[in-house]
């Protein structure tokens, strides 16, 4: 056991920790941490928390025990109170996916997509061209992301001198964004701006409204935050976001070999913030994208 | 050192995994590698380095090693990438 | 970093071995490999393979050097040659996918689909039901998995005194599915019975078809073998089997778990078949699943 | 021996996570840990062997638990099975 212990202890090893729930949705991040660390040699820990399971307070544990030398964590994982715990064993983390809003050091690199100015562009131009009839739809299992879309629209109304109401909130998942919209059109008219963050709500008011002979683009226009190959197999297609998601992880994980080789007090980069571009399709109108 | 102009043909151009893959094959080699592209030149090693060249598809980029392998490395790496189809 | 060797050394590590391109259908049986791994506290270390990045040599390379206590491998990653490398350093492991075809002993266990049963019932039935022009559609990230389901289809039609000539190839993905289709409706019916391995293979044939005027059940009936939530958001909704993901991972675990500890000697069942059930949806026929 | 009689309310039954979670529960107990079902009962700190019994959604099972702390063991395994909505 000694023996194996000290052939482990020559190479730099990396814990990724990601939710369960999440996997399916960021499988295109982990291959760029994977490719990276491939490349680096780095050994990968991987730690999924998992409800009824496994809770971050144990993937803390066993990181703190194991003495990994760097971690990878996916937003929406962890409360403020666990960010701590990893600060004080100084050990050297990324965060990845939305703007992380907690305490920051400089052992705390962020690579991240500004959604909440995503949301103020787009809203801002919905309202230009005379469109503030809005519903944005919680997604549970990514209320990080959720809270800066939300930010970003009331932002726009706001700047309009409106107020923002369209936040609906429901179950998660596309049995239960579908019943919810079925039920809801049966005496409800579509908002005329529908805006996801996943696919499978996309796809679900679109299939809800269409059953209740509305079409999109022209009764609902329909945007997926998050783009996926799904989006452009259904009929019709729907708009999303390019987010370079292989880049993201890609980039976390290179992000992360220079903190650990770097000195404390330079002042490098640690915040890198991730470019998107709109993908019309055919559930938003021609003058929104143009 | 030695040089050679290659085009990108990958239908995302050097970014994502084709830039990861450019990355990897450079990292490989002794000598010094660079990619230059619009009068930008970085370390192929680098792959926030090659990322940042925002390189599209179609375009034309200049590959260059210096060091004692220059002959070999401009020679693996352009292998590896046309196996992998990022160039032509 | 002896002291962080040490440290390592107390917990059970198992390595989890996969192809990049499969991780974002492999999500479920990664969760159940998770789950049960974090109940017995094993730590996790992950590889993937990557063309052009890392190559399943250097996976067993890395895996050898860190000595970790068992492994588990995703079929269809590696060749005979790569296995018996592992063999050599009596290195147990479990197999998870389709059946392990290749030379075993008391350290390979196998959890496994038995998809040349699953193509050879489908088509037994098919062929009594009059229907014998049947496509299967080659999926290139699974070819273990397409070689069963070939030879269990060509047993049904050598049972009928017929000989298979459906096996179709082109690229992967949905769009060289998609524009294959679109051309090949141009001045050719599409097959009775459209047999594919993923579902975007299966979305893909349906939407060309209905593009050139095919509709399903009536002129095409489809079915995708590996269920995936999208087959039900597509209209009309794709059949499929359900292959209890999920299980096939806790129980890989488990079944590595007990490999870790028994005796060599032990007589115990290495190989655990996963049954299937089918999902008939709106692109089967009432007869066919009934 | 501690006993309690529960009905499995998830939709897949006793199968996949739920039965996961069953087991981690379990696992946490000095006690054994039996779990019935139509008159088979198996060790419910065996995944397989919860598993194997194909508990399906409102079915009634029998979990019982004998050692020094079956009083804890019982009330904490209907705790967690409640919380994860696989029990009512």
């Amino acid at each position: 056991a000694i023996a194996q212990g000290l052939a482990l202890s020559k190479t730099t090893t990396i814990s990724i920790v990601m939710s369960e729930k999440l996997l399916a949705y960021n499988t295109k991040i982990l291959n760029g941490l994977m490719d990276v660390a491939k490349i680096y040699n780095y050994n990968i820990m991987f730690h999924t928390t998992s409800k009824g399971i496994s809770k971050m307070q144990d993937v803390i544990e066993s990181i703190i025990k194991s003495r990994v030398d760097g971690v990878i964590l996916f937003n929406d994982n962890f409360t403020e109170d666990e960010m701590e715990v990893l600060h004080e064993y100084q050990i050297p983390m990324v965060v990845v996916g939305a703007r992380f809003e907690g305490k920051k050091d400089e052992n705390v690199g962020n690579v991240y997509v500004d959604f909440e100015r995503l949301a103020y562009d787009l809203v801002r131009d919905l309202i230009e061209q005379g469109v503030d009839d809005i519903t944005l739809m919680e997604d549970r299992l990514n209320l990080s992301m959720m809270k800066q879309l939300k930010k970003g629209i009331e932002k726009a109304f706001e700047d309009a001198g409106k107020n923002f109401e369209g936040y609906i909130s429901y179950g998660d998942g596309y049995k239960s964004s579908y019943a919810f919209f079925k039920d809801y059109f049966k005496d409800h008219k579509p908002a005329k701006f529908n805006m996801a963050f996943r696919d499978s709500q996309a796809i679900a008011v679109m299939n809800a409204a269409a059953e209740a002979g509305f079409h999109s683009p022209e009764d609902l226009q329909i945007v997926s935050v998050l783009d996926s190959k799904y989006l452009n197999m259904v009929r019709p297609r729907i708009s999303s976001y390019n987010i370079p998601e292989y880049d993201m992880g890609a980039i976390s994980m290179r992000l992360l070999t220079k903190m650990l080789v770097s000195d404390r007090d330079q002042d490098e980069n640690r915040n890198i913030e991730i470019s998107y571009t709109p993908i019309p399709r055919d559930t938003t109108k021609e003058e929104l994208f143009y | 050192m030695k040089q050679v102009t290659v085009k990108i043909i990958d239908p995302v151009g050097l970014h994502a995994r084709p830039a990861t893959v450019a990355v990897n094959a450079a990292s490989k080699c002794k000598s010094d590698v660079n990619v230059a592209f619009k009068g930008r030149e970085v370390n192929m090693k680098s792959i926030m380095g090659v990322m940042s060249l925002g390189i599209p598809t179609q375009a034309e980029v200049v590959i260059s090693a210096t060091g004692e392998d220059e002959e070999q490395a401009i020679a693996a790496i352009e292998e590896v990438l046309r196996a992998q189809k990022i160039i032509e």
